[in-house]
């Protein structure tokens, strides 16, 4: 996965250069991180194909919501960097992504209001605006809530509101951190079926769940993350069908593996 | 010498007796203080903002400086004021001195800070939450501090008001650029001043009492204005 | 530029409209201590100085600062004491002896402190009864650094002595039991003088105006005007003009 | 007349050439206003708690009240405590008058409303946010006060930084009561008004430099402890 | 199951009289909550017995958040009222209850000084609060970060110290708003085995969540809220079997029900 590249300048061969040297549209390369002095994710080599549905697994605490703020540039790598179609990457590509965090953070402003602000901060204005914001309402199943104080709606709306945010800003990318985990079960299918319409749409996306259902109907690509470290990763159906690792097939199974204090 | 209860009871007789020398008196007081807290607010709460929500070089001891500057002696504040508009200083020509313009510029010096050093906290706490999501979003550094601003707008009344208090109740930095001149630059702390320094301690207490019920009103008012916007907050 | 006594005492509101009255010209009054009047008239931020310290006075306009000073009018200083006069001043002959009885009984005395005229009127009389109060400065001798109005609020507030000029004292109102307790010695006599801005120094200054308020309280009708100011029935300020 | 600059500059030459009397007055400012201060937080900084995180009756009317005494003029705390202190006065027979003590009472009085509202703010704020655990655990009144002040710790050291700022500038009411004597109540601010009003100008900004020097250093200790102590804090 | 149970003073059938009396734990009768004129939950009427494990279904924003707090004693009823053991409920009794919020409220202080706070609000000092913070600990596979900021935890992380300190606590009763919706699948196995474990040990249980097989894994009680209404509720296996309701039974096929906004 990690052949690199080379581009001869000039190859009279163009076609078949371009055909290889399109570069990933996302990677990481050696990225770590290391906080207070405890290194909290470390070594981590990804590449993170146009188009695909990438799904991020692991047992809680071992750095996935880290990992997706890393790629998003939401934080610095204490070393290693991540790559946007091989350059490194800037703020300015962040604005062709999007994130929904697994803790939802929404303005102190009402539902309508929440999605306007962030519309507008993309670039958005008047008609298309107010034409995104109300099918994001529609998305989410909470026109009925459009003028309600963003802070008061239930678990489940906020994070849905989250998503529907995100969404209406027409990222190319699209960063998923367990994005239905407070939804009820017709959310969940709803907000799934939203998420493949945005992948068919285009958007790459990068999703964390703790939900192995999920996971089988979505990835594409899975991430198996553990202790801060890549601990498998590859085409999800091989990986389903053969875990190469012990620590994917405990998982899967759903065995403690190292954190169990017991 | 009386008890201060029949201080307190002949005092608003006194203040009452005043002819319209006390509205004009409340008059530019309350034009001078609103004037410099606006501008302090104008100035104050971007930098606040700045200083709470960006990390940058200098960040540290800008902090520090808004943070002592709270600390800024009135009288010097005056006097540095003074000596700029003094006919013999750097300004004079303006002939700004003993003018409300010279006691709103004093009063401002002495304001902003407080409320730039208020606000810093406030919008510090709010961005904590905030950052994240503004950072994923590419909220730019004036939208950012908007935002930060407007959604902690009733935490920062209680800054604002704190910084009207120290406007209104402050007597050395007016005194010295004001003059105390009747009529012109007479404020309700620079009359209380003289009331004291002729021994008419119970005119002076009188004053202060109608200052704080100055003060009061436009506490009220503020305090109404925010319930209503709490209110409409979300339409 | 004024200084405080003139103020306190309503010396100005009295004056003022009758003078605005008759020539239309209005007259804004700064009140502070002597030292900081001349040092305002010095940096040309006042048009007049009107104070009490003579030889201050005289050197601003040696100084070139001012055109010509005249006297305009007098009033005494008066110690004043809490009730029963401990330290028997009142039985004293002269203020020389009322200051060493001061002096003997330790007896609690505020000080201006302020370099104002009536504190250096008070640090002279001290010297001419050769007494140097200043090592005692903290103890029975309380240096106040303050205007007259707060000195005397601090003498009443602890019961202690003070110098003070008469009409500051008459218009005073937190005498509490406070009385004169010495008065009339020819050596507490408190001259008023009126010195118009140089405009040469300080362009900006309405050297035209002010030399209109000079001629004005030096005239008779000016004079009359001082003459005829009374707080309580009593004359505070006797017009002396010379010329 | 000099320009700004040179009088800055001659300005420290005079500073420096004071005798031990700069000293004598640095340490009693600096008694004073932290004394002031500490007693201001000992009884603000509950009263802001309860007033941030309770519903009572009448809460809102305290907080107005708490408002409206930010702005509490100075020169009437100043008289107010001269009333009752005075020989005459109902606590006369203590002979506080013209002490530091009373400075201290003053400056408290003025100080306290100041971190009460603010601190009311900032606990408000956090509460808000731990208000129904509490009600879960069933946090007593005492606790819940005790652990809002601890976990907003960090922002109510900018609002003791504002409190302590305003004692510190603070000169009006010191002046009343304390009585800038010579050697026993004469403080930093004090004697900057004494220099002003001897038009002793130069000398009165040097000594307004020294004071926000001292509020320079009390500021970067408060720092440096907060700096230690937030690294300390998960300990 | 609304039977008023009368009580005969003196009665000679004393006996009888008390089994028949035994008020259940806790009931709500004709509970309401308006906010803003709007009625979030209407004619609520629950009867919660002691040592039974009740889960609460509904789709987001039905108000089963909105319930706990209620019946907590959280929020004041708009109507109706909450007994405790047959008597008006008091804050007294909120002592003998916990609960875990949906989105965990941590103290800004280390993982072990927030087991520690708790303990020491409920009255536990020295070695047996010790005692009882290290096991809170090791139960939740937190002991490795204890001395971590809790609000720099994993979702996950923050919602298993929410957990262990609700039941460090020892409730007589504990409320779980959905606990595991950011667990691991190994750490929610775990959590359902210590919920089992307290419930054994006497603990009634009011838990939320939206995980249909945890729900058929805990449930003996089972109540169904919809648009701020109990649409159904009784013993769970019967209702599993045979929902009365549409709105379960859509619910339970994850179908969209009401809210569907298209
Ligand atoms: N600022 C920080 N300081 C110290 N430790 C941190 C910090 N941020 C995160 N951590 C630690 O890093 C680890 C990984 O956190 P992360 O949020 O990425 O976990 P996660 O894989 O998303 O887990 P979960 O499934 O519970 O959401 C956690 O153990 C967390 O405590
Ligand atoms: N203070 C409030 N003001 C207005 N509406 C509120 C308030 N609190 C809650 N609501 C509304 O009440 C409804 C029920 O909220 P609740 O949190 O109980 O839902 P829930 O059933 O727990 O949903 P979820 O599964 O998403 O957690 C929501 O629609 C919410 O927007
Ligand atoms: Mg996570
Ligand atoms: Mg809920």
């Amino acid at each position: 996965m990690h052949d690199p590249t080379r581009i001869v300048p000039g190859d009279p061969g163009a076609n078949v250069i371009e055909a290889r040297i399109t570069p990933p549209l996302m990677a990481a390369r050696g990225l770590g991180c290391v906080v207070g002095g405890q290194p909290l994710l470390s070594g981590i080599d990804l590449t993170l194909q146009a188009r695909r549905r990438t799904v991020v697994l692991g047992p809680n605490g071992a750095g996935k919501s880290l990992l997706l703020r890393l790629l998003h540039g939401l934080i610095a790598p204490s070393e290693g960097q991540v790559l946007w179609q091989g350059q490194p990457m800037t703020q300015a590509h962040q604005q062709s992504q999007a994130m929904v965090f697994q803790r939802p953070v929404l303005l102190r402003r009402s539902v309508q209001a929440n999605l306007r602000f962030a519309l507008k901060v993309r670039g958005f204005t008047g008609r298309e605006r107010a034409r995104r914001v109300d099918e994001a309402l529609e998305m989410a199943g909470l026109t009925h809530l459009a003028h309600r104080p963003a802070r008061v709606l239930s678990g489940g709306e906020q994070q849905r509101l989250a998503i529907a945010r995100a969404l209406a800003c027409g990222p190319q990318m699209l960063f998923l951190d367990e994005p239905t985990a407070n939804l009820d079960p017709a959310a969940t299918a709803r907000i799934e079926r939203l998420i493949m319409g945005a992948h068919d749409q285009g958007v790459t996306l990068v999703m964390v769940t703790h939900d192995q259902g999920q996971a089988r109907r979505l990835a594409q690509d899975l991430i198996f993350l553990q202790d801060g470290r890549v601990a498998e990763a590859g085409r999800a159906d091989a990986l389903w069908q053969a875990p190469r690792s012990e620590a994917l097939r405990a998982w899967l199974e759903g065995r403690l593996f190292v954190t169990d204090p017991r | 010498m009386d008890s201060l209860f029949d201080i307190l009871m002949r005092a608003f007789g006194l203040v009452a007796a005043w002819d319209g020398t006390l509205s004009e008196i409340v008059g530019l007081s309350l034009q001078v203080t609103l004037t410099a807290v606006a501008i302090a607010c104008v100035i104050g709460l971007p930098l606040g903002a700045a200083l709470g929500a960006f990390r940058f070089p200098g960040r540290r001891g800008a902090i520090l400086i808004t943070n002592v500057l709270m600390g800024l002696p009135p009288v010097v504040v005056g006097l540095v004021v003074y000596l700029m508009l003094s006919a013999s200083g750097p300004m004079g020509v303006l002939g700004l001195l003993y003018t409300p313009t010279a006691m709103i510029i004093a009063q401002t010096l002495l304001v902003t800070p407080i409320i730039a050093a208020l606000s810093r906290q406030v919008v510090e706490d709010l961005n904590a939450e905030y950052a994240e999501q503004f950072a994923s979003l590419g909220v730019g550094r004036l939208q950012r501090m908007g935002a930060l601003l407007w959604d902690a707008r009733f935490s920062l009344l209680t800054v604002i008001l704190a910084g009207f208090g120290r406007a209104v109740a402050e007597v050395g930095a007016v005194m010295i650029v004001g003059g105390n001149i009747n009529h012109v630059t007479r404020v309700m702390t620079t009359a209380i001043a003289l009331e004291t320094s002729k021994g008419d301690l119970e005119l002076a207490l009188a004053l202060g009492l109608v200052l704080l019920g100055i003060a009061l009103v436009v506490n009220v008012i503020v305090m109404t204005v925010r319930g209503t916007a709490v209110r409409a907050a979300y339409a | 530029q004024s200084t405080t006594s003139t103020q306190n005492s309503g010396l100005f509101d009295h004056l003022l409209p009758i003078f605005t009255e008759k020539t239309g010209i209005e007259v804004r009054v700064v009140a502070v201590g002597t030292g900081q009047a001349i040092r305002n008239a010095r940096n040309g931020d006042g048009d007049i100085l009107f104070v009490h310290a003579k030889p201050v006075e005289e050197a601003f306009v040696a100084d070139g600062f001012g055109l010509e000073r005249f006297d305009v009018m007098y009033n005494d200083f008066v110690i004043v004491g809490p009730a029963g006069d401990p330290a028997g001043l009142s039985g004293q002959a002269d203020v020389l002896g009322a200051f060493a009885a001061l002096a003997e009984a330790q007896a609690p005395f505020a000080s201006r402190g302020d370099d104002s005229g009536t504190h250096k009127a008070e640090l002279r009389l001290w010297q001419a009864a050769g007494l140097d109060p200043q090592a005692a400065s903290g103890t029975w001798y309380r240096e106040t650094g303050s205007g007259m109005g707060a000195t005397l609020n601090i003498a009443v507030g602890m019961g202690a002595y003070a110098m003070t000029d008469r009409a500051t004292w008459i218009a005073f109102g937190n005498k509490g039991s406070h009385s004169i307790v010495f008065e009339g010695d020819p050596r507490l006599f408190n001259q008023y003088g009126i010195i118009a801005v140089n405009p040469a120094r300080h362009p900006n200054v309405k050297a035209e105006l002010a030399q209109q308020f000079v001629d004005w309280i030096l005239s008779d009708d000016g004079q009359a005007a001082i003459a005829a100011f009374k707080v309580d029935g009593q004359q505070l300020f006797f017009p002396n003009a010379t010329r």
